[in-house]
């Protein structure tokens, strides 16, 4: 493929006169990445340049049409690129749910205008987008949200509650399955609307968790206009796109417990308890555990790669990705689990600065919500079960 | 003996339960961590305990005590568990009075226990050095110097340490770190010279404190017991801080598991109440059965504390390996039953993890206490 | 209690002046255990002196009524009786599923003239009897069973197939399920009754298990004429009689994961697997797993204690026996999980002298059945999320 | 390279199913059982085995062999192991014919690799002594005698011992049981005098044996690889062995597992299809997430095996391991599902848990793997 080659070699090149030397370093912390939007403060010159040649590229969506401000590179481009930024250790130049999450859902659903007017304001960074899905009465059973939207002529007015909204106090836009249809049945009265978040009656609640600050809020809205135009897809046809974006998120949140870029469990654990003569762990119990848990993970690893290979060779069944989700967030929170115990009480510090003000146990936390968010455990249990192995409804 | 409550101990246990459901709470508990309190338990509710009797429940009635069991220390223990409640019972009404009044002279009894059954006295007792309990382990030493001592070292999870009035420090008089022999127990003041005490603010929002000991003089007779011989007293202390703890468990996994069997039958998804999906219920069967399991373990260990305190040790790391064990699977299928919501601080649920977790490590985790039996049972 | 220690004396002496020294040893294999019945061959003089001298005291069945046979003590005294025979180690003189199962069943559902007639043969040994419960299609679902018995006016005239029938093929007669009421809902139509295995068109066929040859039949009736005294209870109301009995074998199942007479699975494993210098054993991995068995063997054992004493002093729920059940056999199947790992290969040879005919081997795949046979775990832990959790049903 | 099966892989692996699901079935393997066969495999099977080149399949073509890789090798053991076939093919074409291939001379490799490839040869592999996979525990001796060497000791769990034409056996030629060094393997002819035979009926019906040997003399060209050297061959044999029977434990846990799954959906209990009870679909869903994840490792090693064979340990020992754990899951819940006629013999689910238990021991069960994992990442 001397095409690819090609491009490999000038990209690589472009990244290198082009990535300041300061965005070639990992993030520190969450000030360190880029989520753009209208208040955006950029963290320094360099954030800021590596965004504005980023966009000039298309490269902040390197796949997406060239029509909507993206890349127009082909898969194999976009793998190449991603690997040379990797390579080289540039940062992401945009992190965005209008990247990951609404661009996809727009491309697929979105009418001409809505992605000539949408798509380029999300690759630029101009728009920051939070996700308007979970209420505090549906949890796993989502289609059975009751939040509503009432069709008032040339506008709908939107009332209810949402939660678990992600940075809903920093959006500017939010992207919102609502109720067109109350009578209908769950499933099909439900649509897909855009809308500002400054519009008169929108408000928002930070969400403490038990690991302490999060990006979580509940979200009011009380008796919100929301023009029609700003409905994707069919009316009551929101479902789709949401089952759409769902496999999405799965598939994230599955990949996050790989814990690859992670330092291995029983290292960590001989640092902080020591080894014998023998050169064992000093706990005999834990070093159990832990080779047990890194077999696990490893063959995990090796299924992540199985599945991302079945997926190019077009093998597989899609709800493959709830086997991911299911085992890879379980996984993670053994992994926390034992890094607790190898901490011993020096982890259970929760303000010192000895223990990173409590970061072990904070991240430990955390990670109980990796198989409650994105879909349960036991929902991707029950996907599994029947839309893999094919048992009989209950 | 029936492997029962006796109709004492079930009146007990009852009042105990409904005083501290009214008097300490976990509202208690948040309005402490809250207020970042700079005790970080209730004086009052503590002078409350001394009026029902129970500061001085170890202590024997000649010095002012009810001269209880330990079987009533875990009742205790147990309802401090289901509420959460910050409290000095453990340190200064479990291990400071059982390691007194079974190793002290007449003078140190006289001296610490009639304070501490009146609730005037709060006590710490300094064992562990590193991030794990590992008794052996100890290398803080103490050195003979004129009549008396000069301890040098430091302690880690030293249970009400930044609030204790005297502190029973574990230091080596001889032998190395590891060895069985060559620890003697202190009685020390923490006021004096030498002596520094940073608090340390838990993920459990209990007390705790970190203490190091440079330079610091005791006379001779602030040896509890004899020199060198502090590691049998100690391991009975351990042994009373491991069953007291486990009861604490109970508590803190069956009031997890309780709320969890309230909300199944409350939240509805997809049409049912979520008790009604059999996956669900079979765990929380499952639950329930490793519950009483270990509710049985840990009555057992209490009662042979009570008959037989010098062969406990195993009865005593059965009881705390299950307890660790069995509630933070109770407290973790609470989290995941309770769904997002579970993950909230709003939600009282996350305090149960937080404080079981705090209560695994305390005095032996899981896998000190199985190492523990191996060694016993010779393999 | 100066009765209960005359009492004590009194039985103590009678015992070591009529139990023969050849009684007073564990029995070595099952011909050892004394089953009574028509076809019964003693295997030795001992046994059926021992039997015979039992029977005349009432022994055999120390709590049952005299009337009946039995001795005629309070709960206290079998208790003491019962104590002095372990400490003096004398044998069971009898065992029986007239005692155990179908004389209770008797003295709580039989008319006057059927304990008469059968309670006294049962206490004597004179009556084998087996246990016609599970069929093929049935399994879990026990009162879904098909067997029929249809009214003939003086008889009942049976149909169908039972399974798992504990010695059907050495039992004199059998107590059975049927269905007399096809038309009734599943549990109101079946009835109890009791008949002779001699009887025209039974048959049995002996069950080969994957550990080998097993007490369990294939039971098969082909037009068998039942006469109507033989009735037990009222008619339709034999589930009842059922499930009073399946708890009594729930308790006895469980029991037999109590494992209290077994030798600590730490020290079998250091036999055959050694151990390092530190004393420890010599698979550190094994001692993990065996450490944790260790632990919730003991503490389950608390368990039954406990649960015994909750019984005696009428607290707890009767559900509770599902727990033991369930945790019983669980752990059990855990235990010579452990074995086989201890044992390694020699423990996995079938046919030698050296490993007793692959008695470990044997044993394992029989603990298999311990969470099926008298309840599935499955089923248990229904009962116990109903009866005790209250979940409501699906 | 994609961890996927390549079209020619997936060709053969299409081509051996069907193949043994005609002729290597579960009705082989009891009838082969119940007539107590001598030989206790099918000659003619391992006839055919050979016209299909499966025999030679790791011997170089320059040998009459098929020249094939280790991803070969898993596929036709997975089918085997979903069949539960008894074959020569684990020790004759996999274990023996790759420590000839990699370590033998030319005249060793012209000796026996062609007569391999044609089926005509049965060889076995003697590594263990006691009752637990533990190579370097090696006491064997082979001393030196005149030109060659003299061989005492004995070996269990001999594979096909009782069928073999010739046997590779592990002795100790230098230092003592523990020692990783001190290992040589001879080509051993099991005619020779002194070397007493046992077969042993396993629990599986397959075969093995064990082997004594008592003043066995062998000539110096019968050392496979150098003296004291064998260590390092037996290491990678070892390392075939584990990645094919970890293959073999894929077939024997998916077939165990695919039985299930079809119970569940033909019987009926309480009204309902069992597979409708949400409580066994999960452990249903839970099981195949395993069985998958394991499946991703065991394709890994046989990968890492044809591509980077020296470093290839880690991998093998992760594959084994979760071979070993989910493929015993699996025929427990299989087991479970079925119930009482699972128990029975007329059913076939209980032959893949005698076979998975058998499987588990050979070249190491997960603890052993678990232990060479943790020493390997040095801790």
């Amino acid at each position: 493929m001397p095409d690819l080659e090609t491009f490999q070699r000038d990209a690589r090149a472009w990244l290198e006169a082009n990535c300041p030397p300061e965005m070639r370093t990992p993030p520190r912390n969450e000030e360190d990445r880029c989520w753009g939007g209208k208040r955006w403060k950029f963290e320094s010159a360099a954030q800021r340049t590596w965004l504005e040649r980023m966009v000039a590229k298309g490269w902040t969506v390197p796949e997406w049409p060239t029509a909507y401000g993206g890349g127009g590179l082909s898969r194999e481009e976009a793998k190449v690129l991603r690997a040379e930024m990797r390579s080289l250790g540039c940062r992401s130049p945009l992190d965005s749910f209008g990247i990951w999450m609404l661009g996809p859902a727009l491309l697929k659903y979105g009418s001409e205008e809505q992605k000539r007017h949408y798509l380029p304001q999300i690759t630029r960074g101009e728009i920051r987008w939070c996700q308007g899905y979970s209420e505090p009465n549906a949890g796993s059973d989502l289609a059975s949200l009751q939040t509503k939207a009432e069709d008032k002529g040339d506008h709908f007015l939107i009332n209810g509650q949402k939660i678990w909204t992600s940075y809903a106090d920093k959006a500017d836009w939010i992207f919102c399955l609502v109720r067109t249809d109350p009578a209908a049945k769950k499933h099909e009265g439900i649509s897909f609307l855009l809308f500002d978040m400054t519009s008169q009656g929108v408000s928002t609640k930070p969400i403490l968790l038990i690991s302490g600050k999060s990006p979580f809020c509940e979200t009011f809205f009380d008796n919100v206009k929301v023009p029609k135009n700003q409905l994707v897809g069919t009316l009551n046809k929101g479902w789709d796109i949401a089952k759409y974006l769902l496999t999405h998120e799965r598939d994230m949140i599955g990949s996050m417990g790989d814990g690859g870029a992670n330092r291995p469990l029983g290292q960590v654990a001989a640092q902080s308890l020591g080894t014998t003569a023998a050169g064992e762990l000093a706990d005999p119990m834990l070093r159990a555990d832990i080779a047990h848990f890194e077999i696990d993970e490893a063959a995990f690893r090796m299924t992540m790669e199985r599945a991302g290979d079945m997926m190019k060779a077009g093998q597989g069944n899609p709800a493959f990705s709830s086997v991911l989700k299911y085992y890879g967030t379980e996984l993670n929170k053994r992994r926390h689990e034992l890094l607790m115990s190898a901490g011993g009480t020096d982890a259970l510090e929760w303000e010192s600065d000895r223990s990173h003000n409590g970061a072990r146990a904070r991240n430990w936390l955390r990670t109980k919500a990796n198989s409650i968010e994105g879909g349960t455990s036991e929902v991707q249990l029950n996907i599994v079960a029947k839309r893999i192995l094919g048992l009989p409804d209950a | 003996m029936a492997l029962l409550l006796t109709e004492e101990q079930t009146m007990l246990r009852d009042s105990v339960r409904g005083f501290l459901a009214d008097h300490g709470p976990i509202s208690q508990l948040r309005r402490l961590r809250d207020s970042r309190d700079p005790v970080g338990f209730s004086r009052d509710l503590w002078a409350q305990f001394a009026d029902m009797g129970l500061t001085g429940l170890l202590v024997p009635e000649a010095f002012g005590g009810t001269g209880l069991g330990h079987v009533e220390a875990g009742l205790v223990m147990e309802e401090i568990g289901r509420n959460l409640t910050p409290s000095p019972f453990l340190a200064t009404a479990l291990l400071a009075a059982s390691a007194i009044a079974r190793a002290g002279s007449v003078d140190q009894k006289s001296t610490y226990l009639p304070t501490i059954a009146s609730g005037k006295l709060i006590a710490a007792v300094a064992v562990d050095e590193g991030p794990k309990h590992r008794p052996h382990a100890i290398e803080m030493t103490a050195k003979r110097h004129g009549n008396g001592f000069v301890l040098d070292g430091a302690k880690a999870m030293v249970v009400d340490g930044h609030a204790a009035d005297v502190m029973i420090v574990a230091a080596r008089t001889s032998g190395t770190a590891g060895d069985k022999g060559g620890i003697t127990l202190f009685l020390v003041n923490p006021k004096t010279a030498g002596t520094a005490i940073e608090r340390t603010i838990m993920v459990d929002a209990h007390n705790s404190a970190r203490v190091e000991f440079r330079g610091v003089a005791v006379d001779a007779d602030a040896v509890l017991g004899d020199v060198d011989q502090g590691g049998d007293i100690l391991a009975g202390v351990l042994n009373v801080g491991r069953a007291a703890v486990a009861a604490e468990l109970v508590g803190v996994g069956e009031e997890a598991f309780s709320r969890s069997i309230a909300y199944l039958t409350e939240r509805t998804q997809f049409g049912k109440t979520i008790g009604q999906f059999q996956a669900l219920q079979h765990r929380a069967a499952h639950l329930y059965s490793e519950l009483e399991i270990t509710r049985s373990a840990v009555l057992k260990a209490l009662q042979v504390l009570d008959d037989d305190f010098a062969n406990a040790t195993a009865f005593v790391a059965i009881a705390k390996a299950r307890a660790g064990k069995s509630s933070t699977l109770a407290v973790q299928e609470a989290v995941q039953m309770h769904g997002g919501m579970g993950m909230t601080d709003a939600f009282d649920i996350g305090l149960f993890m937080k404080r079981a977790r705090v209560a695994q490590e305390l005095f032996g985790d899981f896998n000190f206490q199985a190492v523990a039996l191996a060694q016993l049972k010779q393999y």
